[in-house]
């Protein structure tokens, strides 16, 4: 027997499944927005699936494909994944149903660079970036740029951390940042293996750095662990993810004397996407259309910013002023690394030519 | 007087030795203790400035947690009494029985040890997703009962072999069919081997994350499938917590069960003949 | 008396070509029959194909006429009682003992006082409530002579039942063993490689020997006639001399002594210590020098230098005062028995030399 | 030779169950594992992934430092558990009932939970630096030793428990006849007590060594980031580098790093040695 | 001869409160000495004390007027040989030989010199390549005892070295005992339980119970002048029977005997077996009826109904003949043996009565 097909029951209802991963906070998010969403839609029911971050994540995707693979129903019908999901699901299988603004009306309040990744896949529903943050008691001439930063590193040696890039998308981003600041500005967007013969100079400088990191070069495993040195004291200044950093200093988690900011040129960062997996079920089609227009309203919008920490996925223009100006320290905006499989590549090298120094 | 000068030194070092002992194995553990009731420690203070038990009020109000527990013994109980089911019968054809390829079988089990876990799980997943296994509970059964397979197996054969076969002869004497023999006689005999084993199982499902991770996830979440979420995303007194809460049932049930858990009955199933 | 058990023609070879041969007796009513022979000469074996727990490859085993080497164990009118291992150690002595009733589904009260009865029988009453691991050896082994005397079997089968305990208590339950036969009218046949106790508690002795049956006769016969070089060796202390047979003339050394069998050649003489006497020096007595006086109790064992060889002599208390280490005494033998060198017995009986003397 | 077919059958029918599921769930997979270790482009049978294994400095030097980590620790750990063996079999001190009663429980302690504290206990600023100050206290979590500290932590129970009922098999009129020869007691260990223990020895060894090499969450979180334990790796190559066929080749040189060692055990329980006690 | 082992005062007092006190005895040069007396009266105790297993409470342990008390084990001139588990089942017979010997330094050749000798000496020649597993209990001994003469003690110490052996290798290996200790000259503390091996080897017994010396004597007087009721009931088979001691009277049933001790009052009369003889009828003797008759070999035990009590008696094989079983026959005492109620001898004597028939 395979899994249930989520099918209209007698009463008329259409049920459909949400499927996502990541931090409580993603949690948390849609365990506000589901009921909010039903109250509204009595006709669909939401089944609301949580993997927590770990290793499991590659699971739900892998389950899709399977799924299409031998024709089954994957019982999935929203998933929250990445942009390297997207791109994965377009190349092994075609899984997910293409949306434009007719299927999904609110597409257009869309934050335009946030949808080039899209492909027309994908709703880009929210956003965050890394950021730096830092102790302020500590750190008196904070970095504004790259450049500012590599030189503080080396001012200051041990006294800063980023994490393991195969294990968090903070470390990855210091990595890809600085490797992409040594090259020209529309790099990011080359998915060409060409552009690997170039990566040497910034691996040249991740190399020159490593001496000065933490403990001579200790990379700590996962988002958190950099967070944890930070709040430990053992180092002054990490990369983190806007929106840990943010709800951790709300939670009390982080003290108050932890400062986050953007540098020019930015780290990376992006939106999170939403896909309509293709079950062939046209009723469930249309109720998860629904829910993904519904996510880009602004009531939503809002929750993604108070109880997530996330930038919105919709225009600025469109917020209400004050909440456009909680995001000033941290809205120097960010970088798309729209490298695709060369992501991994880096990360790679990475680990053969930083890490095994 | 020169003897009882040695055997005052002696003292010192032996409990010299205690404190090491007890520091490195117990430090960790302590600390986390510490950690889970500490309201404000922060750096460099030795002990916390402030007790509060407010994560603890966090985690037991979270319904996904309590029911991770549930869920998880629930799991445990399931897998070894199923592995119980599967397994003594095989225990007891090692014991008792001549067969052919009887060494053959026996070492077999060696193999759930001998392939890296993380290589095996991720092969199996594969399989799962073949027999629509993923995320469902039978997946996650099943992969419960690999890691149990050779514990319950090799601990239990060894208790069969050390009934005595005379002790069985008697009963057959007394006019007890084979199987009745088994069931009086022999089973009860290897009690102490076979609850050791199970002990063993259930603590096993108790603590495996790795493979519940992977087959498991998202539906079935097990205590430790949340405690490495919780490692991931919250800071070390919430971590303490769940560390507690999760180390507590284990702890009951091995003081529950000190009067089996000798190391003879352990140690006797991994020497085979 | 009627024949209970009778072994007809019985072999069992094993797979190593060791095993028991032709092995042929019966025990009637109320005998208690020994098997006796020393390590491996296959008394367990006979006794286990009468218990039904070894197939044998031949031959037929009756009891009360009825063959019943088809069935296994828990079919046959027998019981048996093992060296070791006895008892079940998961079980109280009741329960031990109330097993067998309550597979035959006798009712509580009547289950309560037989066993009440058989333990009054082994002076073992009021231990019902213990374990196993409670009791001495010495119990054990009455509770477990109890457990198979509630099966109330036509025959009950022991293998070396007290060889475990030590000389005190096996001399002891020796005894008993022999009190409840008579007192229960049982039906016995016991394995013993001790030939003391074979000769202490049997009506009849089967000495074995290689897997073949050497002799079976009472304790009398088998001590005083043995059938063979074998049988004298094993039963009873014996010295043995080489001597010489020659028409009717027995040569030992330089005695002589008139001889009633035709045989000519090398035989070998025994003669039981005890059978050999302190004399004052005569014609039939030879000098012997005290090598070693052995207290053993209330005799001693002496032994002696002579010319035909090192002997050893049984004395009482009061004889043994009268001998002096080192000391050269005359003696003579009251008994001899002559075997050929196949170690079969000349005249098929012991030579009474008293009258000769 | 009816019988006998009756209890082959017999038995083989008992054993069945169990190995049914060790077929399906661990054979099977381990199979396909090993098939798509030597599975290259367009499903042909292919060398590279082995040869990427084996030539690429970054695994070979994992490769190494996995040898190395397990050596040292299955060194230490069996040094350690001896002692204490050593030390609970011959001690009737109140100390040595008290080690007794605790020394399992490391065996009961989930693994993340254990490498969670043991991170929180060592770390720069973590309780053992607030105690004797930082600036005493040795880089521990974030480096080899401390992972080897954390394999001796989780493996100790486990030898120790084999050794002690090991070294309770060996009567004392052994252990005192060797003394009443004139042993000392480096003597009396050379000579007795390793020789006649040596085979449960090879039985805690085996169980360790596989236990070590394959490990993941230990290395993964307490390790440095460079040479990494090939479990990481292994599990770096799937799920981060998406190498499949790469990781199978890691997952089935570790399998043959393991079989290699289980020989040695199931060799040495099979051969039943002479110089067993009756 | 010279004193080498002396023991003195020794206690041991374990913290269950057993143990042994006052232990006082000494052995001399090239004498056996045994420990004898029932299971854990402390033999083992006083043994290991010396062998120094164990650290006695207080006392004073000399060999060769030398304190010992305060060295280890294998700094001590004495040897053990142990009940069982005595080789080291790890080494071939010539390794277990050689240990020693290496630790010492001695050469090769020289080693393998002695070890000749002295497998020589206990009969086992050419088994120097074989593992103790491969011998068999009697075996293992002898080679247990060479191991020890090997270290060349100046005192030997066995605990029950044959008693798990079976009867006839026990009867064997304690001749060889004595054989090689005559030989060797040497000085040995021997410990058992059997009262016919303590009596059949020792120069001198020590008789123990709990934890105190009952009686220190040469083996015929232990047995024919027991110094108390315990002793005589453990040495040798007594009868008891219950008498009345009156002004130089001592009364049984319906005899009387002439008593030369003051004492008045109950008394319990120890008559061995082989003191009650088969008579004529007549005013000395008393009737009695026989109940059993147990063939040991060279002697059998009647067992008699009298009024005074159940009898047993020994005859030998001659006389037994003539007994029937059932018939009544007429008997005497030919030695009595009288205790008060404490269990002290009366006149510390036996009370020889053949002269007032
Ligand atoms: N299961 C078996 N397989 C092969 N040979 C056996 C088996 N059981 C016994 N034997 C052999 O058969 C012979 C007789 O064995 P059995 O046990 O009957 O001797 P036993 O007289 O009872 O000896 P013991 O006094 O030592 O108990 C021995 O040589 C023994 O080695
Ligand atoms: N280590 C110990 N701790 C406490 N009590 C002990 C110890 N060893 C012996 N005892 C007690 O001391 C007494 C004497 O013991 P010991 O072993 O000397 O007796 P034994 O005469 O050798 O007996 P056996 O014939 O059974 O060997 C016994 O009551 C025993 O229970
Ligand atoms: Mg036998
Ligand atoms: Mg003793």
């Amino acid at each position: 027997a395979c899994s249930s097909g989520n099918e209209a029951d007698a009463s008329g209802k259409t049920e459909i499944s949400v499927y996502s991963s990541g931090s409580k906070n993603v949690e948390q998010f849609w365990e506000k927005v589901i009921p909010m969403f039903e109250e509204e839609h009595e006709k669909i029911d939401v089944e609301f699936v949580f993997v927590p971050s770990g290793t499991g994540g590659q699971s739900t995707m892998d389950r899709i494909l399977a799924a299409k693979e031998s024709g089954n129903d994957s019982g999935v019908d929203i998933y929250e994944g990445s942009l390297e999901d997207i791109i994965r699901g377009k190349e092994e299988g075609d899984i997910f149903y293409p949306l434009t603004t007719e299927n999904v009306e609110n597409l257009g309040n869309v934050q335009e660079q946030n949808l080039a990744g899209a492909n027309d896949l994908a709703v880009p529903y929210r956003a965050s970036s890394v950021v730096l943050a830092y102790n302020e008691d500590k750190v008196k001439d904070v970095p504004d740029t790259a450049d500012e930063l590599y030189q503080w590193i080396k001012d200051n040696p041990g006294r800063f951390a980023y994490n393991d890039p195969t294990t968090g998308g903070s470390g990855s981003s210091f990595v890809i940042t600085t490797v992409y600041n040594q090259l020209e500005d529309g790099a990011m967007n080359i998915q060409d293996e060409s552009i690997m013969e170039e990566w040497n100079i910034g691996f040249d400088l991740l190399n020159e750095l490593a001496p000065y990191m933490y403990q001579e070069g200790v990379y700590p495993k996962k988002n958190q662990g950099t967070i944890d040195l930070l709040a430990n004291g053992e180092v002054d200044m990490i990369p983190a993810w806007s929106d840990m950093a943010l709800e951790q200093k709300n939670a009390g988690l982080l003290s108050e004397s932890i400062k986050l900011k953007q540098i020019d040129p930015a780290f990376t960062g992006g939106p999170s996407y939403l896909m309509l997996a293709n079950n062939g079920d046209e009723a469930r089609k249309e109720a998860a259309e629904e829910l993904l227009n519904y996510v880009l309203t602004l009531d939503v919008q809002e929750i993604v910013m108070d109880q997530m920490y996330g930038y919105p996925g919709i225009k600025w223009e469109l917020l209400s002023e004050e909440d456009q100006e909680k995001f000033t320290d941290v809205s120097g905006g960010y970088r798309i690394f729209n490298g695709g499989e060369l992501g991994s590549e880096l990360v790679q090298q990475w680990q053969k030519e930083v890490a095994a120094q | 007087m020169w003897y009882f000068r040695t055997l005052g030194e002696r003292k010192i070092i032996e409990f010299i030795f205690l404190c090491i002992f007890m520091l490195f194995f117990f430090g960790p553990l302590l600390n986390l203790l510490l950690l889970a009731f500490a309201g404000e420690w922060q750096y460099p203070d030795v002990l916390p400035k402030v007790w509060s038990l407010e994560w603890w009020s966090f985690v037991l109000q979270d319904e996904s947690i309590v029911k991770s527990m549930w869920l998880s013994f629930l799991i445990a109980t399931i897998v070894t009494l199923i592995s119980l089911i599967i397994c003594i019968p095989a225990a007891y054809a090692f014991a008792r029985i001549q067969f052919p390829l009887r060494r053959f079988f026996l070492f077999s089990f060696l193999l759930t040890n001998a392939f890296p876990k993380m290589g095996l799980y991720v092969a199996i997943a594969v399989l799962f997703y073949q027999m629509n296994l993923m995320n469902t509970f039978t997946g996650i059964i099943l992969i419960h009962i690999i890691n149990t397979l050779m514990f319950m197996t090799w601990i239990p054969s060894a208790a069969f072999e050390n009934v005595h076969k005379s002790q069985e002869e008697a009963a057959r004497d007394a006019g007890a069919s084979p199987l009745r023999v088994f069931w009086h006689i022999t089973l009860p005999m290897a009690k102490p081997g076979i609850i050791v084993a199970s002990i063993f199982t259930f603590l096993s499902s108790l603590n495996e994350a790795e493979g519940t991770f992977l087959v498991g996830v998202p539906n079935y979440q097990t205590m430790p499938v949340i405690m490495y979420s919780i490692i991931a995303d919250y800071p070390s007194t919430a971590g303490a917590v769940f560390s507690v809460i999760l180390t507590l049932p284990t702890l009951i049930l091995l003081f529950a069960a000190r009067r089996f858990v000798g190391a003879d009955a352990f140690a006797s199933g991994f020497k085979m003949k | 008396m009627a024949v209970k058990l009778s072994i007809e023609n019985l072999s069992k070879i094993y797979p190593t070509g060791e095993g028991v041969k032709n092995i042929d007796f019966h025990v009637k009513e109320g005998e208690l029959v020994t098997l006796l022979g020393p390590s491996g000469c296959g008394k367990t074996t006979v006794l286990r194909s009468v218990g039904g727990f070894i197939d044998p490859t031949s031959g037929a085993i009756k009891i009360n006429n009825k063959e019943v080497h088809h069935l296994p164990p828990e079919k046959r009118p027998s019981a048996m009682v093992f060296q070791s291992y006895n008892l079940w150690p998961h079980m109280t002595v009741f329960n031990n003992l109330a097993f067998s009733l309550k597979l035959r589904k006798v009712n509580k009260k009547e289950i309560e006082k037989r066993i009440e009865e058989v333990l009054t029988l082994v002076h073992l009453k009021g231990m019902e409530k213990k374990y196993p691991s409670e009791l001495s050896g010495g119990q054990q082994q009455r509770i477990a002579l109890a457990r198979a005397l509630l099966l109330e079997p036509e025959v009950l089968l022991l293998d070396e039942p007290f060889s475990a305990l030590d000389a005190k208590l096996r001399h002891e339950l020796r005894e008993e063993l022999r009190e409840i036969q008579s007192k229960q009218n049982l039906t016995m046949l016991f394995v013993t490689h001790d030939q003391e106790e074979a000769l202490s508690i049997s009506d009849k002795i089967v000495v074995m020997n290689n897997g073949n049956i050497e002799q079976i006769a009472n304790p009398q016969d088998v001590y005083n006639t043995p059938a063979s070089l074998f049988v004298a060796q094993f039963i009873g202390r014996m010295n043995f001399v080489k001597g010489k047979a020659d028409t009717n003339i027995l040569q030992i050394g330089n005695l002589t002594y008139p001889f009633t069998d035709s045989y000519t050649g090398e035989v070998t003489v025994g003669i039981r210590p005890e059978d050999i006497q302190p004399v004052q020096s005569n014609a039939a007595s030879i000098e012997a020098k005290v090598e070693a006086i052995m207290m053993l109790g209330h005799f001693a064992e002496i032994t002696l230098h002579t010319i035909i060889g090192s002997l050893k002599m049984f004395v009482d208390r009061k004889q043994m005062e009268q001998i002096r280490l080192k000391s050269t005494i005359a003696i003579q033998f009251n008994h001899l028995q002559v075997f050929n060198e196949n170690g079969e017995v000349l005249n098929n009986r012991r030579m009474e030399i008293y009258e000769n003397v | 030779m009816n019988k006998k077919w009756k209890s082959a059958i017999l038995g083989l029918g008992l054993v069945m169950p169990s190995f049914l599921i060790l077929l399906v769930l661990v054979m099977y997979p381990v199979s396909s594992s090993i098939k798509t270790s030597f599975t290259g482009e367009n499903d042909r049978f292919t060398l590279d992934h082995y040869k990427y294994i084996f030539t690429e400095p970054l695994i070979v030097d994992n490769i190494r430092h996995t040898l190395i980590v397990t050596f040292f620790s299955c060194l230490f750990v069996l040094i350690i558990a001896y002692s204490i063996a050593i030390y609970l079999r011959f001690s009737q001190s109140s100390i040595a009932k008290w080690v007794s009663k605790t020394y399992l429980i490391p065996m009961f302690i989930p693994g993340v939970i254990a490498v969670y504290g043991f991170i929180n206990f060592y770390r720069d600023n973590g309780w053992i630096a607030r105690i004797i100050g930082e600036e005493s206290m040795p880089a521990i979590i974030y480096d080899v030793k401390g992972l080897i500290m954390i394999n001796i932590w989780f493996n100790i129970p486990f030898t120790t428990l084999l050794l002690v009922s090991a070294l309770q098999a060996i009567p004392n009129s052994i252990i005192e006849g060797a003394k009443d020869a004139g042993a000392n007691i480096l003597q009396l260990f050379w000579h007795f007590i390793l020789p006649l223990s040596y085979r449960t020895m090879l039985v805690a060894l085996t169980f360790l060594f596989m236990g070590i090499v394959g490990s993941f969450t230990a290395p993964f979180l307490i390790d440095r980031n460079a040479p990494q334990m090939l479990g990481v790796s292994m599990q770096q190559h799937f799920s981060v580098f998406n190498e499949i066929e790469q990781s199978s080749s890691l997952a089935v040189f570790m399998f043959l790093l393991c079989s290699l060692v289980g020989f040695f055990y199931i060799y040495s329980n099979i051969k039943g040695s002479k110089k067993e006690l009756k």
